[in-house]
């Protein structure tokens, strides 16, 4: 806790070391000028303190060369720092025109990313080093707001409207994404994770999903759980069954439909509702699955649904087991993964 | 029981000035910079809702003006003639008071609140042919017509009837100041020595008026000639 | 100041409480709640919202302790949200905007400038029950449920997703929003037109310059914010389309009218703060305020520039690039007159006579803070900045040293100061600076982390945090458990004092001023007969003998 | 006081003004069916102020008023300026675009401890277009 002690975010934008040496500026110059103030207040204090309970001290109107003085020299500082705010201001809201352009929308509450490729992220942000990015971002409900302390970067999510932002990561590494708008009750869960990687190992990532050279030998129900996580498939379907349906012991059982169908939960009604959520719902629950199409691949719906299948089983229900631990709203972006 | 005691100390008898006022001159320049600053206040709470109807008139002139055509000109150019026209009687019933002239400001105030109720039926029957056209926003709201986009018509009927409804309250509000007034006129408690609720009944008056002069062009009439 | 001999006292044991003034005017319930004695209504409005005040702090201290680890383990995510918006309102509307004005502006007013009562007693009495009916409102949604907006009602969050009781603390606002309104007009009005003779406007004390201003803002700023709620109300009950980006409507128009009345609001916060430090330092440094008229003036250019930078609120909310810049320049014009009112009360201390009486422990405690709080908000000024900084805890933390370190702070020197005219006896001085003493050490603790922790990125209305910023929670809860004990004190030694304390006499700090030349309590009619004023403000070139 | 109401305007001076915004309502409605493009709205506007300054010269004796009366008279129409043209150089400069046709998710209100808005895969142009 207090190893991690630090005055500011890590700096991994290329803006981020021009925003703290416009805070460092103000900051020497209010505590210089609060240290005055302070030292001038407590050095009449103790000086004049009255000496006698009758003591009438000599009465001084005012000055007005004084006040003069202090007015325009202050407002002298204010206008260097309004400028250079200003400046700071534009360079943070013009992308660059070589910036690739990346979809962002918030819902309440989770981030929908989107790459230049097409690809798909929910509450990750995978991004290339070195490389301009710019977001534009919109939302599907109420005015969110998409902030990266280590990017220097915030901009609300408004919506009806397209609003951009950009940045240029300039140190690999993982760090964090907040809504700072506030969104509703789960407000505080709205947060997420931005990887930079190395554009190499981006390119990878965008092919294969993973940079971890081991997952090609994963099993399948293995890989599946992963993907459980990586995906959000956790954040509602959780052992509450109170968002989405509850996946331990179903498989190959039959499922009550909305509208009085029932249908045997095999592979291929959850390859439908992974790619088409909306088509067929379980009885007494709301249509509120995003679809996965384009997001994930086929290989990754079969790794899924080994998993599944997984928790159907005996071992799979140790899996299951173990899960409501990982399922309390940590509040801490999932730095491992 | 603070009563007694203030006028223990006060010097004036006359039972027209508060006691906390040193005489007449005093009172009545209070009393109208309150009033002032009353509607100084008024003018910035309809403000706020004619700031958010310019806002979106520049975000959709076209819907704004296809949702106005739909508004009958006929009877708000009736309707702002009658506001003139009570504004002119309310006028008449200051300087009626002023002069201590009774039967005059009875009437004047009578034919105030007499064209204050025609401007409220007119608007009565305008809400009604918006309620029979599908018009009122949230309610089922329908446009069929070929210009406008529906959504922005619904904003422009949303402004409409925000901006018409909270007129028509202080109307209203107007009204229910305005029988005591009368009832007190009729027992002849105003008089040329007093008659500042009068004077100050009709500042408010004429600010309501005030407000429908701008109503009445930013609802009806801009975009006319685009018909 | 005033021609009217006055018989002088001082703090002696053998003072006497005089044998007829407000308090004792009548004993009923009726006589209270009927009465349209300004000062009586003062009282009122002290008791209602030290109730408040004591509401709102309570929903601070669970957010304190939800806050003390990462995890949400103390509350659920929708009880948190409730807690934050219900502190959010009670302590703005509820709290800081009537704390100096409603209570000492209407003790205080009517008998600095010489006159009988304010200019309407029976508004002042209406805009108190419009006042209580508004906390009605509001404690009505609490009980009924709890509201989870936070306090700035943002649409369409407001006006369609929250399922909570949007209306009734939405009606709550409103009404204690008019309330506002009446008492503002009440005193432009009373500051016009009831001066006593001699009383020109710059012989005024500068508290009240402070209140004129602050009235103003309240009379033309507060309607604007009134309309917005009710339009925000007609779109989630009524379902008109206003701000509902369904049809194309802009949640930002929304942000624009609710912040061009609650950025001024800021100074309707801490304009009368101010205005009772000008007066606290002047008694106990035994001079005029130096430079007088440009703290007069000051006032009334932070109440009208205030009215220009409504916008910085607004920096990353998709508003237009060019509008940002007008509006981050001119809040750093709004940042002059405050910098020029502190650099007049420290040269007003400047080969004084400085003594260090509990009032005074008060505003050094002011000064402190409030020289925090105004460079901060050069942080959040220059917009690209802001950016980083937005929603943030520095933010939290910023606001919370104007208000609470500048306005709360500035309340409890004025509370002390004036309490033996309000009541004519003196508390206990040692237990008062020790409350001094606590309320600084823990403020201080409670929000200087704060800053830190926001500009590390800690986002503001978290209820769960990653567990790097857990240090900063924990120091920023510890002192707010201290802030607690500092505010719990007065509790305590005030209304004992009522009771047991020194009889204090008509002017216990020989200060200058009409309302020290008046017998502790006043009269109900405030003066035997209407002073005429000769002197200048604050004219301690002569004192008073003290009477032993 | 009492000095200033002797001078209050006249019944005829009323008639007079009632005539004139009488007229000004029937100038401002003949001009709004001719078209003059954008000086249709300044025309409009005009009148209306017109009519204003009438109503609260005469109607409002403000004419006859004090100072102090008449700079309370324009503060609310000054302050009204502020709010319109600041809030105006944000709308009338903005960079971001509206979405066409945005249309948001359904609203439900769910009892229970956890709300939920129920998820609607839509196009709303660029943002989340990719199939």
């Amino acid at each position: 806790m207090i190893g991690q002690f630090s005055l500011w975010p890590p700096q991994a934008s290329s803006v981020a070391w021009q925003v703290d040496a416009l805070y460092i500026f103000i900051l020497a110059v209010t505590i210089l000028t609060s240290l005055a103030v302070y030292f001038a207040i407590v050095y009449f204090a103790v000086k004049y303190k009255r000496k006698s309970e009758d003591e009438i001290p000599e009465q001084i109107e005012g000055h007005l060369p004084l006040e003069i003085a202090w007015s325009i020299i202050p407002l002298g500082i204010m206008l260097v720092m309004f400028g250079w705010g200003a400046k700071l201001f534009f360079d943070l809201t013009r992308p660059p025109a070589e910036a690739l352009n990346f979809n962002i929308v918030g819902k309440q509450w989770m981030w929908k990313m989107q790459h230049p490729t097409g690809k798909r992220e929910i509450n990750e942000l995978h991004v290339p080093m070195g490389q301009p990015i710019k977001l534009t971002m919109t939302s599907e409900d109420v005015v969110h707001s998409f902030f990266i302390p280590a990017f220097r970067t915030k901009f609300d999510v408004v919506p009806g409207r397209y609003t951009t932002s950009w940045f240029e990561p300039t140190k690999a590494g993982e760090y964090h994404i907040f809504c700072t708008q506030y969104c509703g009750t789960r407000h505080a869960q709205m947060i997420g994770r931005v990887v930079v990687m190395e554009p190499a190992q981006y390119e990878q990532w965008l092919k294969t999903g993973s940079v971890n050279a081991s997952a090609a030998n994963e099993t399948p129900e293995v890989a599946g759980a992963r993907l459980f996580q990586e995906q959000r498939c956790v954040t509602c379907h959780q052992t509450n069954g109170l968002m989405a349906p509850v996946l331990n012991g179903v498989f190959g059982k039959p499922v009550q439909l909305q509208g009085g169908a029932t249908i045997v939960m095999d592979e291929s009604y959850i390859r439908e509702s992974l790619l088409d959520p909306t088509a067929k719902i379980v009885n007494g629950y709301q249509p509120n699955m995003p679809t996965f199409q384009g997001q994930i691949s086929e290989e990754q719906i079969l790794q899924l649904i080994a998993y599944i299948k997984s928790l159907s089983s005996a071992a799979g229900g140790q899996a299951a087991a173990t899960k409501p631990a990982e399922e309390q709203p940590t509040n801490t972006p999932p730095a491992g993964g | 029981m603070s009563e007694s005691h203030a006028h223990a100390v006060v010097a004036h008898h006359d039972p027209t000035v508060a006691h906390q006022f040193d005489d007449k001159a005093q009172q009545t320049e209070a009393v109208t910079l309150g009033m002032w600053a009353f509607l100084a206040q008024e003018v910035l709470f309809f403000g706020a809702v004619f700031t958010g109807y310019t806002v979106y008139r520049s975000y959709y002139p076209d819907s704004f003006i296809a949702g106005s055509h739909h508004l009958d000109i006929k009877l708000g150019g009736f309707n702002t003639a009658v506001l003139i026209a009570s504004s002119l009687t309310m006028a008449l019933a200051v300087h009626a008071a002023q002069n201590t002239k009774r039967i005059r400001l009875v009437f004047f105030l009578l034919a105030t609140l007499f064209l204050g109720f025609v401007f409220l039926g007119v608007k009565v029957i305008e809400y009604g042919d918006k309620f029979h056209h599908h018009l009122i926003p949230g309610l089922g709201f329908l446009w069929a017509e070929p210009h406008g986009d529906p959504k922005h018509v619904q904003i422009f009927y949303s402004f409409y009837f925000a901006m018409t409804g909270m007129h028509a309250l202080h109307m209203i509000i107007g009204a229910a100041i305005l029988l005591p007034l009368i009832w007190m006129a009729i027992r002849g408690r105003f008089s040329a020595a007093y008659y500042a609720p009068i004077e100050m009944f009709g500042l408010y008056w004429h600010f309501v008026d005030i407000v429908w002069i701008f109503l009445f062009p930013l609802l009806y009439l801009l975009g006319l000639h685009a018909q | 100041m005033s021609a009217v001999p006055i018989p002088r006292q001082s703090e002696t044991p053998g003072l006497e409480m005089p044998r007829q003034h407000y308090l004792n005017a009548g004993y009923s319930i009726k006589s209270w709640l009927l009465t349209l004695d300004h000062k009586r209504i003062a009282i009122l409005y002290l008791i209602s919202v030290s109730a408040f005040f004591v509401m709102g702090a309570l929903f601070a201290g669970m957010i304190r302790l939800e806050l003390l680890t990462p995890q949400g383990d103390l509350l659920e995510a929708e009880t948190y949200n409730k807690m934050f918006t219900m502190h959010g309102v009670i302590m703005i509307f509820f709290v800081l905007i009537p704390s100096i004005p409603a209570i000492l502006g209407n003790f205080l007013i009517p008998l600095m400038i010489g006159a009988r009562d304010v200019a309407f007693p029976r508004l002042n009495l209406l805009s108190w029950y419009v006042f209580m009916t508004g906390g009605v409102f509001l404690m009505t949604a609490a009980i009924f449920g709890g509201v989870d907006t936070g306090w700035t009602f943002y649409t369409p969050y407001s006006s369609v997703y929250s399922n909570t009781n949007v209306m009734l603390a939405g009606m709550g606002a409103f009404t204690a929003g008019f309330s506002s309104i009446l008492t503002g007009l009440n005193f432009i009005v009373t500051i016009h037109t009831m001066r006593a003779p001699g009383m020109t406007w710059f012989r005024l004390p500068l508290f009240i310059w402070a209140h004129y201003a602050t009235s103003l803002i309240q009379v033309l700023a507060t309607p604007v914010i009134a309309m917005t709620l009710v339009l925000m109300m007609l779109e989630r009950s009524l379902h008109l389309g206003i701000f509902d980006p369904n049809l194309g409507g802009d949640p930002v128009l929304f942000q624009h009218l609710f912040w061009f009345y609650s950025h001024p609001a800021v100074y309707i916060m801490i304009l009368p703060g101010m205005g009772v430090i000008s007066e606290i330092i002047a008694c106990f440094t035994r001079r005029r305020i130096f430079g007088y008229s440009f703290v007069a003036f000051s006032s009334l250019g932070i109440a009208i520039i205030g009215f220009f930078v409504w916008g910085h609120h607004l920096f990353v909310s998709s508003q237009s690039v060019y509008a940002g810049m007008a509006f981050s320049l001119i809040t750093f014009l709004v940042a002059v007159p405050s910098a020029i009112k502190t650099f007049n009360w420290t040269a007003t201390m400047y080969k004084a006579s400085i003594s260090y009486e509990s009032p005074m422990v008060f505003a050094f405690g002011f000064l402190g803070l409030f020289v925090i709080g105004g460079v901060t908000g050069l942080f959040l000024g220059a917009i690209g900045l802001d950016v980083h900084m937005h929603d943030t805890y520095f933010v939290v933390a910023h606001f919370h040293y104007i208000m609470v370190g500048g306005e709360i702070m500035a309340f409890l020197g004025a509370l002390h100061f004036w309490w033996p005219k309000m009541f004519g006896r003196k508390y206990p001085e040692g237990w008062a600076i020790l409350a001094a003493a606590l309320v600084f050490i823990g403020f201080n603790l409670t929000f200087f982390p704060q800053f830190l922790v926001g500009y590390l990125g800690m986002p503001r209305r978290y209820h769960t945090y990653p567990a790097e910023f857990q240090l900063f929670n924990v120091l920023s809860t510890a002192g707010a458990s201290i802030l607690g004990v500092g505010y719990l004190l007065p509790f305590f030694y005030l209304p004992w004092s009522i009771r047991f304390g020194q009889v204090a006499g008509p002017n216990p700090w020989r200060a200058k001023g009409l309302e020290w030349q008046v017998q502790s309590p006043p009269l109900t009619e405030n003066f035997e007969q209407t002073p005429i004023v000769t002197e200048e403000a604050y004219e301690y070139s002569h004192l008073e003998a003290k009477v032993v | 006081m009492e000095l200033e109401h002797s001078h209050h305007p006249t019944v005829p001076l009323y008639l007079l003004v009632f005539g004139a915004l009488i007229v000004l309502t029937g100038i401002t409605v003949l001009v709004a069916f001719q078209d003059f493009g954008v000086m249709n709205n300044v025309i409009a506007l005009g009148i209306a102020g017109i009519k204003t300054t009438l109503v609260v010269l005469f109607f409002m004796h403000v004419k006859y008023s004090s100072r102090l009366t008449k700079m309370f008279a324009a503060a609310g129409a000054f302050w009204l300026a502020i709010l319109i043209s600041f809030t105006l150089s944000d709308t009338l400069t903005r960079k971001s675009h509206p979405v066409q046709g945005w249309v948001p998710l359904p609203f439900v209100q769910t009892p229970g401890p956890i709300e939920s808005v129920p998820f609607v895969e839509h196009q709303p142009g660029q943002a989340s277009e990719h199939h």
